[in-house]
């Protein structure tokens, strides 16, 4: 079935249990909507599995599970952001990402409209990135066993000889990075969230960090550490690389980039930016005598403009983060415990 | 205890709703707890209701004697250095 | 943000740091409960605690309204978001509070009780509104910054006729508390708790002014000093006890005069008055049964109360053995006595409310607090 | 945190928000669980990423997502059977799968004690397929928006040299084969869904089907398609070769293995093994000329005791699969339409 | 599978066949009507009629339940599906079939209505007391074989104190409808149905016997078999009615001995008739309506009666316009002639009940029969 | 319309449950249709409930019917070659 006869239905229809039995409802549901959208030479095999050359050398694999609500929200979607996460999975281990593939389960009743939507905008995020999504799997499931969309994806990438980057590698000395200002995803997300709703031009920072990574990496392949600094936000970012690399690191408040916005709504919520997620930042650690060289690397990026020197990392048995605050004192920056929920004290 | 944050009044939605922003952050509170909301006006914002009033005068004011306190305090230093010296 | 950032400066903090440690009598120790979390949370939060000398020490109070509910009553919420049809409502703080068992609200989310945080009595009324076939139970807590928000949702309940909510209510009241505490006899084989001055509550007071702090520091006399909650506040009001205490007074001052008066916000007041009366009694977690400190529903609006609308089955409530929480509440112990802290007990493994509440004086220890001075000093950490 | 301070929780409690939350318990729950039992070399880098080498040549990418219910039936279980099935889509392409990655989306409330059955069930299969998991995801979704656990799985495998095996490769002549009997996985799930039970010794046949295509790759390496017929069983998968294809289909019934007891079952609950789901069988299509080398090399195999031949593909316009039935009559063998659903009439 | 395999050999079917070809007069030509979804099924499924002489032709009946069941009684069923707090059960088979506005029991679900597929009254009854604050609706269709399950579970309903039970109740009977289409005048336009004999419903006839048709038979001149449901049963069935035919008998003649009698199952007809009681008119889709054709259930009964516990409202329900279902189950047309056939209308988005119930005769014509001649007698196909 | 399977009595669980077996699958199947239900008889089973007993001797009489209508027929046939060669 060309795109073309796509029936009426998938302008006004819902998912249904057919959508997902095996059958002609769902070959039709995979060609008309998914395959129409994604459209490239591979996924066109229409295999299951899509078979792509690849430049010798090591490959890297990551995958991300994508349950967000809302599915829609301001600088994005989980169409978009199924994309994203996956290849900034690949790009901090230095990956340059080759191809993608996209798992679905959808819940009976969403709108078709809402998932063309959806795969209308994973497909415009995949051709952006330049990483085509190679092959899929649709599986649909009853009314209240699942939440609208959940969309996992895996990708595979080539590692360029020479690079070796794992949260492991930090090192004391070594300068502590970050891409740009803390936070906005989790606050555009929050934002819409019922019972929380406040109105803010934040937008979701989701982005591929790949193109940026790749530029960091021409300019100073001795990287030590790359992290995207997703739920959790920064502080356990930074704890899990000091639990890694059985260091500790200083962070410097006062360096620490966090839009206005950003700073009102965790006001109001009673949360902590440090602990906020994002989409479309990392953090970098490297040589200390490497960072201004990759700071300026950084910022010639659109995705790097505000890019700035937060830290460094030093000895510590415990392997704790700390920060010196803009008020002229310290505080610890713990992991974060459970979730981060909006609070009255 | 008890999280509260000053925002300013930008509109009055009715009898005991208004908008407060804090930088570009834009949310409806209730403002059944106070009497008089103005537009411009800055509130204690505290679980979604406007709990008081906060004056601007009073907090100008107490950043004045924060500084002074200072002040006095680097003075004496000063002047403690000075007389050790 | 205006009115906030100005209240976090660091030169304005240096210079009260240097007013402090010219005021402070080097061969004097200050002790200084500041009464409430808010206060706790600033101090670890801004790293307060380095700009004032060795000898100025901050004693932590029982004002974090999540860390004195006692266990019986947080089980009690347990009980009712775990019956048939009901939808119980809270605040985020309380979704972590351990129980007895450790069975915390989140646990009975995960075991199917149907428990939605809210950050508004507002919210809770819109989920009542939109279940109109479920009982929606909002699990009220908080001193009297949060009491007003309640009273007011129960007169809007009552004036749409919503008949499918009620209110769990554990509001409690910070005057009697901070009698109870300077009153108390301490404990068997306790030291005595010496207080030289309080930081009185800031948000409380907005609503009930400073006026009833009077009698305490008079009759204790103790100095209160009516203290804002950001870091500069607390800094400022500091200085303000140590000139007190110096000088032998022990007079309620009032540092947040941009938003406390001597008569607080009347309106509020009336409303919660409407609403609520005083319990002649209610259990506080460290201190006890104190008399007159808690509010419960007026007779007249029986019908969204839901201590009167569901029967709680009686039952042997029991905090952690080893936790000291009691102790801390009451500004006998310091986290760093208990001990399970940081073994045992972690914000990950909370074994008392003290390490969940952020206004938790283990939390604040644990979050912000331990081993900083070791990573600050170490090579490469030059600011 | 090793293995062997698993804290109790693990063995009594709940999955519960905070394990999604991208803090400590979630890290913990990593470590503790997901870390512990699929353990490999490639998975204890500790990145969010995996690196890895790879033969040079073609890769082969493909993933599933499970959503099975009930999660624990006959024969498996959710963990081996989404290790099965990406492997299954990588050997049906002629693939040898190297690597998996697996992302969980599990409900609030599921007991951790389950969830660990059923990641002990996936580094099984992992460990017997040869194929690591080496990467994973997890994300934690509120009661009621999930049903238990999901696990989507991806996976990559090289493409031996001179080997071409898509679904659009039939051919009028060649020889359809199938590598034993069908619709035990199917039927054993519904021997455990609530209101159908039936007791039954049928097993799923969930198995990993690479080591059996690389002896038949083997054997001949001009193999001109692989499928796995699962959802929608052996007609939905024969209806697809054959769309794909532009060929026809004639099958002969009485030379389709079908155990006595999926027969009964099916008989019961008014349901046609054709469409019932497989997970360890295979369909292939040969020249004429070496089937009965590949039925050999498949009968030599566990897994392909009861191969047979069971049609030929012919030339039709309609690119339809018909059947001659065992009473001697005819009958299409359409697509499944919707749901197999049992019926009364 | 004993009593299955041996009615599905293929070297009897040989036999037969050859009986068949023999006993057939060549020079006329032989109107048999299948009353029954299952003989349709079972002609399509193992290709009988690949078997028969070509002047011996299957007209399908209107025995398929779900196909005769008129739009507005599924709309009914929607509208109560989608009723706060209801839970609809029923049957697999009437999930798909599309109401007005292509409406289906399955898009409902889709939309949020809670409906829950049974195999049996025995699980609908199960989710009624697993529901007990839900309303619980079992979506009862069905001929007389289906009837007696029913009432069995509104008996136990009633045993059982069960008061969230109740059932939309759809059953029907076999012999007015029989009786109707052999007296029905044909419609304007339409060329009359000439029926030379009837294949009897089988499983039906297990419970009411084959008594009841010896009126029709008599009456209408028209020989009936009662015909078991295996492609034997149906095969040596159309021997026994050609031999009528060709000796211009009109009896009732049983070939499925092994389970009918004729007086059926008495147990079975009392259950029922104590539960149930006829209806004096009900309509049938394709027949319009049928006098003494259903059952409801009786007034004793009425708390378990949807229809009386429940009020739908009153609606226009609508078929597809060129849909020819009615035509097809009078017998009058074959799918074939249906303009929407195979193009519009397809088994994955059906315009009728006849395209979804695997008893439907679009349906078996769609999924087994269609084109199939070209593909067995291409090249490479040989046997 | 209507599909029923016969399947064998392995079990009498009560008044009117019964276990019935087809190959291998064991099914329980209500009974409360039927009189002096044995183990060992052959049900019709429908929608769960067991509607009919099976005579075997039918069954068997009915194979023998066409088993033998196609033994005339076929005899018939050869006849008819014969004739015809
Ligand atoms: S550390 Fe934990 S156990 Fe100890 S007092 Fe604090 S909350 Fe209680
Ligand atoms: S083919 Fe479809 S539209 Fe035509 S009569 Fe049959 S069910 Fe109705
Ligand atoms: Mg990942
Ligand atoms: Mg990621
Ligand atoms: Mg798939
Ligand atoms: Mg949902
Ligand atoms: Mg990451
Ligand atoms: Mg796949
Ligand atoms: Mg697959
Ligand atoms: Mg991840
Ligand atoms: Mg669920
Ligand atoms: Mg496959």
């Amino acid at each position: 079935m060309s795109g073309a006869d796509l029936p009426p239905k998938y302008r006004t229809g819902n998912v249904d249990m057919t959508h997902g039995g095996g059958g002609r409802a769902m070959a039709e549901l995979i060609e008309g909507l998914f395959h129409r959208h994604l459209k490239n030479p591979i996924l066109d095999q229409g295999h299951d599995a899509a078979v792509f050359d690849v430049p010798p050398g090591r490959l890297v694999m990551s995958t991300d599970a994508h349950v967000i609500s809302p599915l829609f929200f301001p600088g994005g979607d989980i169409g978009s952001l199924s994309v994203h996460g996956t290849l900034n999975d690949i790009a901090m281990a230095g990956g340059r990402p080759l191809s993608l593939t996209a798992g679905f389960i959808l819940e009976e009743g969403f709108p078709l409209a809402d998932l063309e939507r959806i795969v209308i905008s994973m497909a415009r995020a995949a051709r952006e990135a330049g990483v085509p999504v190679v092959s899929g799997d649709t599986k649909v499931v009853e009314k209240g066993k699942g939440d609208g969309v959940f969309i996992t994806t895996a990708g595979v990438g080539v590692l360029p000889d020479g690079v070796s980057i794992s949260p492991s590698a930090a090192r004391p000395g070594q300068a502590v990075l970050v891409s740009g200002s803390i936070g906005d995803h989790g606050v555009a997300i929050l934002s819409k969230r019922e019972n929380l709703e406040f109105e803010t031009e934040i937008l979701s920072d989701s982005a591929a960090l790949h193109g940026l990574v790749a530029e960091m990496i021409a300019a100073v392949p001795g990287i030590a550490v790359l992290r995207d600094p997703t739920r959790g936000g920064l502080a356990t970012a930074l704890n899990e690389i000091a639990h890694a690399s059985g260091v500790g690191v200083v962070l410097e408040e006062d360096d620490i980039p966090v839009a206005p916005d950003v700073d009102a709504a965790c006001e109001l919520l009673g949360l902590d930016p440090l602990y906020v997620a994002n989409e479309g930042k990392l953090i970098c650690i490297c040589e200390a005598a490497d960072s201004d060289l990759l700071l300026k690397v950084m910022r010639a990026h659109p995705l790097g403009a505000r890019a700035a020197r937060i830290g460094a990392v030093v000895d510590d048995a415990d392997h704790m983060v700390v920060m010196r605050t803009g008020f002229g004192g310290s505080r610890v920056v713990d992991w974060l415990s459970g979730e981060q929920l909006p609070r009255i004290c | 205890m008890c999280l509260a944050i000053p925002a300013r009044v930008v509109s009055i939605e009715s009898d005991d709703m208004a908008t407060v922003a804090l930088e570009g952050i834009r949310k409806a509170v209730s403002t059944a707890l106070l009497e008089d909301v103005a537009v411009g006006d800055y509130v204690l914002v505290h679980v979604g209701f406007a709990l008081h009033k906060l004056s601007e005068e009073e907090a100008e004011r107490t950043l004045q004697l924060m500084a002074e306190a200072g002040v006095l305090a680097e003075e004496l230093e000063e002047m403690a250095a000075e007389a050790g010296a | 943000m205006k009115y906030i950032r100005e209240f976090r400066d660091g030169k304005l903090a240096q210079k009260l740091a240097k007013a402090i440690a010219l005021e402070a009598d080097p061969h004097r120790h200050y002790s200084l409960m500041e009464f409430c979390g808010g206060h706790t949370h600033a101090i670890f939060r801004y790293g307060v605690q380095d700009l004032v000398p060795a000898n100025v020490e901050y004693v932590h109070g029982p004002g974090c309204p999540v860390c004195v509910l006692p266990v019986r009553r947080l089980d009690d919420a347990v009980e009712l978001a775990l019956k048939e049809g009901v939808i119980l409502t809270t605040y985020g703080d309380m979704m972590r509070v351990p129980g007895t068992k450790q069975k915390s609200l989140i646990r009975a989310k995960a075991e199917g009780a149907d428990i939605r945080m809210v950050y508004s009595t507002q919210d809770a009324l819109k989920v009542a509104r939109d279940n109109r076939e479920r009982e929606v139970v909002f699990f009220a807590i908080g001193f009297e910054t949060t009491t007003p928000p309640t009273a007011v949702a129960i007169l809007q309940a009552r004036a749409e006729g919503l008949t499918n909510f009620s209110v769990f209510c554990n509001h409690v009241l910070t005057p009697p508390a901070i009698a109870h505490i300077v009153n108390a006899p301490s404990e068997p084989g306790e030291k005595p708790v010496r207080i030289d001055g309080f930081l009185g509550p800031s948000h409380v007071s907005s609503v009930i002014g400073w006026a009833p702090y009077e009698p305490a520091a008079r009759d204790f006399e103790k100095p209160v000093v009516i203290a804002g909650f950001e870091p500069l506040d607390v800094m400022q009001s500091t200085l303000m006890l140590i000139r007190q205490i110096n000088e032998g007074r022990h007079v309620v001052e009032n540092q947040y005069t941009r938003v406390v008066t001597r008569e607080g916000n009347r309106k509020a007041q009336e409303i919660v008055a409407r609403v609520l009366e005083l319990r002649k009694t209610f259990e506080w977690r460290g201190l006890g049964y104190v008399p007159d400190s808690a509010l419960r529903i007026r007779e007249t609006y029986a019908a969204f109360d839901a201590e009167k609308r569901f029967t709680v089955s009686p039952k042997e409530s029991r905090e952690v053995k080893s936790c000291e929480c009691p102790a801390i509440l009451r500004g006998v112990k310091k986290p760093t006595e208990c001990k399970l802290f940081g073994t045992v007990c972690t914000p990950d493994n909370p074994m008392g409310a003290c390490m969940v509440s952020s206004e938790g004086a283990c939390a604040a220890y644990w979050t912000y607090g331990r081993k900083r001075e070791a990573v600050l000093s170490a090579k490469g950490a030059a600011a």
